[in-house]
């Protein structure tokens, strides 16, 4: 066994109650085929993919709906096979009204996959390789759903030394990856190898916090003799899925502040978009369907769910046996994640998980005034001063706030969490922000 | 015409630097001139009034006293203008002498006390200037707190004052005031550092009363009648 | 400006009232703040800075204003300096000489008169504009203003600090003074709440203007 | 269909909290007062109660009466006030009298946080505010330490407690009325405390007494080994930054020591660290967040320049002690402080350039 004991860690940062122990020795079951289904032309950053599909048209599950709208955008396919019931506005789960596709499922329909046979992907050159990633519709699995073929793209004078697998997965409450660890783990580490091959890595890990020692036997007994990837084991501690807390836990290296991971010759990636990426290479299985998580005090019947995308967050409920005393829904994991206003939205590429929350769970935190107790410095990651940002931004003085880096500030909530007055600090600071961006598109 | 009325306005903006060190002459000038006679009148009384409050001080300090005459004491480095102090019949009680020290709490003290060589003993004490902390370090003064100077008025001096505190049962000892013990050092240190400098020069009998002296009532009305003669006299710096 | 009107007496009455409370120099306009804090440890102090400043003031005016129409624009700061650092000088002088004991307290604040804004500005802002009987007007309302504050400032904190007023003991031999109060936080201390007593009477007096007013709209 | 479903709650994340909160804190400090209020009563009785009582409600009054809070009052919840009224009560004699105590809780919450705009935003550390203005308003009353053991009966209580306010006196029936309830009224015998001792002319007291508090003092401060533990309990649980007090410490003995190395008349360090309101200061006053630098850096330096001040009053200056002055000044330095001492940002250098 090359596990270590001893995890290796970042400075600072927070250790939120997991309430994990609800899922994670739940295994992965298939969520039934909703009615219909909505899927945002936008579900990764950068630009919104177009409609290849018409009102009426009768699509197969796995069928390209939508061609990307540029090289930092996807391709979207149906999850479902039936017809293209409407194009237009429909509610996104950040609130806003977003162009969608919707589609009838067919229900009588047997919902084969409309697969291309496995891809041979030794033979690719790079860029092919990338942009098959591309039509693969993957996006990063963690939450930020950033495009994954667009990390690809080394740049000039850049290469990948090494690949580094994020399964971290510390937010409380959410299992969806440590089960794809313990489930999927051939599939991650085959992903990994491939992903590794293609960019010529000297070495992949995969970083496990101690909290998933199954994760980490299952993945350790899945890499294959004579291959460089390795497993490496982390101290439990939130935010260390952040991808530049996991370079400098492992590595000890710092990212420069505005800098990517590649500055660093470093690429990472979730291990659920790892089991998608093998899933596609080697069945032709596109990104239409994920884990997630669905978990919290309002939810009878918890689970980690494989839902196709697009999915309406209602009928998950459903599944999962949303109880009356929910006040409060949250896709994606407590800490950064969306509290909606309506079920009726979509589960989306970079859903990770859905809690509900009743009224007892809710954390009302009363305000008090600030007594500056630095609690929020040493739980900020980035060694920011929360305090004084919060400050900053309620004085409405952007400009310091920028001269304090508020752009490097990753919004992961660990400030907001251990303030003893209750001050919403990164609330505050992500509303700082769009003040600073609103001032400066002003501006130009 | 025109010409005229130009060169006036033009002046009028513009004043030559003649007519402006003109105006600050004059102006320096009457302004001497107020100042001058303002001090011809006040002068003498201020004069008056200081000569007047050191006679006090110096028949406050030795007890009994009714007036007094300066004293000239030379050593090796200085000379130093001590006070002897008579009663109504000219008979001489003892010195006034005055000291001061930089060690107070908040800067310097000046002081006046009163020494009678016969007995060899300190025979009063008054604050003349001190920047003391009101109701703390100032209780050094007599009209704040009479008991501190009470104890100046039998003190021995051998072998030198001593500041104790929680009572005093010698009588070369002084007890500091309660939350003041550096101005009542700086008072004590005072009077140490004088009687070491000067009291072996002090001449050994005490020096005659002398004729004309301002501290008797007749002399002094007289003296504020004619100004100038009583600045002179009573000067004496 | 001015000197062309009519004279009114109501006029010269009116410029005499406004510094004693209207324009306050200290409690509204602020002025003089560094005798205000340094001599007002007790009321006599405070009386006898008012009374060398209202001397100095007055008599500034006087000369100023009847002169101003012979003194060039450009050397007018100097000669006004001049005009007053003779008239302080004159007042150091006669206190020495009448009433030694509070000169003695008073010490080098009597010669620092000179550089109180409120007389160099009363000259530059009102004596240097107007005929010499408005301008003695403005100057003895101001001045009585200066020295109604210092009396009050010298009272409270000889009240508070010393148990006393005008050195005549108010609380007996038992009183237990607040040190504090004579020394120079005290005169800050005073200071700042005089100041919120005024502004909360001006306040009062804009709530109250602002109910009348609605009361008679409705 | 697409319209918002009506219970659900919108609040920003994160959606955990700790659970710890701000009144949370202070009830820390104050369980960790405790022992030392407990040991106040222990030595110097009835009067400790007292002097403690009359601050803590001087100060909540002061709070309720001036806080701008709607409804008002809200603000004592967090507890500050009565905080602030405790630590002050901690370092004032016991024998002093009450309506000084009461005005010295007023002045700490009204000179010193409400006028700053309330809790947070003051600069100075209120209770240190209080302490300096009956410093500075009665000096000799704040001064006069009685000695322990002076009063034998826990009962006894000293008789300037009850001085009628703004005097120095008891009326006769008062008098008559508190012997015939809690028995014989002292007068207060006044006696130095071992800083006063050694710094005007005296034997410095034994180290044990120091140690165990048998010495004048006020009411907190004379345990030192009381402190010491409470200190280091808080210190583990976090409730302080424990950088404060140990730079404090470390700088105390090492500038004391370097002097005491040349000239051993002036006080070891020893007895430096365990004489006078240091560690009550140093554990107690010092560490309040407020007023404090909030990064560690900056801690570090605010410590080391408690600690120079201290050693520089106590040694060199007109008082016998100098920790409530040193941090006073120290607390008007803590902008500038946590301005140069700013944490060093991830991938970023010191000076806050993007790091190679």
């Amino acid at each position: 066994m090359s596990l270590q004991v001893m995890g290796k860690t970042f400075r600072h940062g927070v250790h939120p109650e997991e309430h994990k122990e609800q899922t994670e020795q739940l295994p992965i079951q298939r969520m039934p085929f909703a009615d219909r289904f909505v899927l945002p032309l936008s579900q990764h950053l950068g630009a919104p993919c177009k409609p290849a599909v018409n009102v009426g048209q009768r699509v197969q599950r796995g069928q390209v709906v939508g061609e990307p709208g540029g090289f930092v955008s996807m391709t979207l396919h149906s999850p479902v096979t039936g017809r293209v019931a409407a194009i237009g506005p429909r509610r996104h789960p950040n609130g806003s009204l977003v162009p969608c596709i919707e589609i009838e499922a067919d229900p009588y329909s047997t919902q084969e996959i409309a697969t291309s046979p496995a891809v041979d992907w030794e033979s690719l050159s790079l860029d092919d390789f990338i942009l098959h990633v591309q039509k693969a519709g993957l996006v990063g699995m963690g939450g930020a759903a950033f495009p994954t073929h667009v990390k690809y793209k080394l740049p000039e004078g850049r290469r990948c030394q090494r690949l580094l697998i994020n399964g971290c997965e510390c937010e409380p409450y959410l299992t969806c990856d440590h089960r794809v660890m313990v489930e999927y783990a051939q599939a991650v580490v085959r992903g990994t190898q491939i992903v590794a091959t293609k960019l010529g890595a000297d070495s992949a890990t995969i970083g496990v916090e101690l909290n998933k020692p199954d994760a980490m036997l299952a993945l350790d007994a899945a890499i294959p003799a004579g291959t460089n990837i390795r497993v490496a084991s982390l101290k439990v501690k939130y935010p260390q899925g952040a991808e530049k807390m996991l370079i400098k836990a492992l590595f000890g290296e710092e990212v420069p502040a505005g800098k990517l991971p590649l500055d660093l010759n470093i690429v990472v990636n979730n291990v659920g978009t790892m089991l998608s990426l093998a899933d596609y290479f080697d069945h032709g299985k596109p990104l239409i369907e994920r884990v997630l998580t669905v978990a919290g005090p309002g939810i009878d019947r918890p689970a980690n769910l494989m839902v196709p995308v697009g999915t309406p967050v209602r009928d998950v409920m459903r599944h999962c046996g949303l109880n009356e005393e929910t006040r409060q829904v949250v896709m994606g994991g407590p800490m950064m994640g969306q509290p909606l206003a309506s079920l009726d939205v979509p589960v989306l590429k970079g859903t990770s998980g859905l809690l509900a929350f009743t009224d007892e769970s809710i954390s009302h935190a009363e305000e008090y005034a600030c007594v500056r107790c630095g609690q929020c410095l040493e739980a900020c990651g980035n060694f920011l001063n929360p305090s004084r940002m919060a400050r900053l931004a309620r004085a409405g003085r952007w400009e310091e706030m920028e001269n304090a880096h508020v752009a490097d500030c990753v919004e992961c909530g660990a400030c907001t969490y251990t303030c003893p007055s209750g001050v919403p600090i990164v609330h505050l600071i992500r509303a700082a922000k769009a003040a600073i961006r609103q001032g400066k598109a002003k501006a130009s | 015409m025109t010409e005229v009325e130009l060169t006036i306005s033009s002046q009028r903006a513009e004043p030559s630097p003649f007519r402006l060190i003109a105006t600050l002459g004059v102006a320096g000038m009457i302004s001497g001139l107020a100042l001058s006679s303002v001090y011809q009148i006040t002068d003498p009384i201020i004069r008056a009034n200081n000569q007047r409050e050191l006679e006090e001080a110096v028949l406050e300090v030795v007890p009994g006293a009714a007036g007094m005459q300066e004293v000239v004491l030379t050593n090796a480095e200085a000379t130093k203008t001590i006070y002897a102090a008579y009663d109504g019949d000219d008979l001489f009680l003892g010195y006034a002498i005055e000291g001061s020290t930089n060690e107070g709490f908040a800067g310097q003290i000046r002081l006046i006390y009163g020494y009678d060589p016969s007995i060899k003993r300190v025979v009063g004490m008054k604050v003349l200037e001190s920047l003391e902390t009101p109701g703390l370090g100032d209780k050094i003064k007599k009209e704040k707190n009479p008991a501190f100077a009470a104890q100046f008025e039998n003190l021995a001096i051998e072998p030198t004052i001593v500041v104790v505190k929680d009572g005093k049962d010698q009588d070369n000892e002084i007890d500091a005031i309660t939350g003041a013990t550096i101005s009542s050092n700086a008072v004590v240190d005072a009077i140490n550092t004088e009687n070491k400098s000067w009291l072996q020069y002090l001449p050994a009998t005490p020096p005659a009363r002398e004729e004309r002296d301002l501290t008797n009532e007749e002399d002094r009305e007289a003296a504020s009648g004619e100004g100038d003669d009583a600045a002179t006299d009573g000067g004496g710096e | 400006m001015s000197n062309h009107k009519p004279a009114d007496p109501s006029q010269y009455y009116a410029e005499f009232v406004k510094g004693i409370w209207k324009e306050n120099p200290v409690f509204v306009q602020v002025l003089g703040m560094c005798p205000m804090l340094a001599v007002t440890n007790s009321a006599m102090n405070g009386l006898a800075m008012g009374c060398a400043t209202t001397f100095v003031l007055v008599c500034s005016s006087l000369l100023v204003s009847s002169l101003r129409t012979f003194i060039p624009k450009q050397v007018r700061i100097t000669t006004y300096i001049i005009i007053i650092a003779t008239f302080v000088t004159m007042a150091d002088y006669i206190l020495k000489a009448a009433v030694p004991d509070i000169h003695k307290e008073l010490g080098a604040f009597i010669q620092l008169i000179v550089v109180n804004c409120l007389i160099l500005g009363r000259q530059e802002a009102f004596a240097s504009r107007n005929t010499p009987v408005r301008a003695v007007c403005d100057a003895a309302g101001m001045a009585i203003g200066f020295t109604f504050a210092l009396l009050c400032l010298g009272a409270t904190r000889e009240i508070l600090g010393s148990g006393s007023i005008f050195g005549f003991s108010l609380f007996g031999p038992n009183y237990e003074p607040w040190v504090i109060m004579i020394l120079p936080p005290g005169g800050f201390l005073m200071l700042g709440m005089i100041l919120l007593f005024f502004n909360w009477l001006q306040q009062r007096k804009l709530r109250r203007r602002r109910i009348a007013g609605r009361g008679v709209t409705t | 269909m697409t319209k918002r479903d009506p219970h659900l709650l919108l609040q920003a994340a994160p959606f955990l909290r700790r659970g710890i909160t701000t009144p949370g804190l202070m009830m820390d400090v104050l369980l960790g007062l405790a022992p030392l209020v407990l040991a106040a009563i222990y030595f110097f009785g009835l009067s400790a109660v007292l002097v403690l009582l009359t601050c803590t409600i001087g100060a909540v009054a002061t709070e309720w009466a001036l806080s701008p809070a709607r409804p008002r009052g809200s603000s004592i919840k967090d507890g500050s006030a009565i905080l602030t009224g405790i630590i002050l009560g901690l370092c004032l004699p016991p024998a002093i009298p009450l309506w000084m105590a009461f005005l010295g809780g007023v002045a700490a919450i009204g000179l010193g946080k409400l006028m700053f705009g309330g809790l947070g935003q003051n600069l100075f550390n209120p209770a240190l505010v209080g302490r300096a203005f009956l410093q500075a308003a009665f000096p000799t009353a704040i001064t006069t330490w009685s000695q322990q053991g002076t009063i034998t009966e826990f009962w006894g209580l000293r008789l300037s407690s009850w001085y009628v306010p703004f005097t120095h006196w008891v009326p006769d029936w008062l008098r008559i009325l508190l012997e015939g309830v809690f028995g014989p009224q002292v007068d207060v015998i006044s006696s130095a405390t071992p800083l006063a001792f050694i710094k005007f002319g005296g034997e410095a007291a034994p180290f044990n007494n120091l140690l165990l508090g048998n010495t004048a003092g006020s009411l907190g401060e004379t345990c030192a080994l009381l402190i010491i533990i409470c200190g280091i309990i808080l210190a583990f649980r976090r409730t302080f930054d424990w950088r404060i007090p140990v730079s404090i410490l470390l700088t105390v003995a090492a500038a004391s020591g370097i002097v005491w190395l040349f000239n051993h008349d002036s006080p070891s360090p020893l007895y430096m660290l365990l004489s006078g309101g240091l560690l009550f200061g140093a554990v107690y006053m010092a560490t309040d967040p407020v007023t404090s630098p909030i990064a560690p850096r900056g801690a570090w330096i605010f410590g080391i320049g408690v600690g120079l001040i201290v050693v520089l009053i106590r040694l060199w200056g007109g008082l016998p002690e100098g920790v409530m002055y040193a941090i006073l000044l120290m607390n008007a330095a803590t902008p500038l402080i946590d301005r140069i001492a700013q944490p060093r940002a991830f991938g970023r250098t010191i000076t806050g350039e993007v790091s190679a």
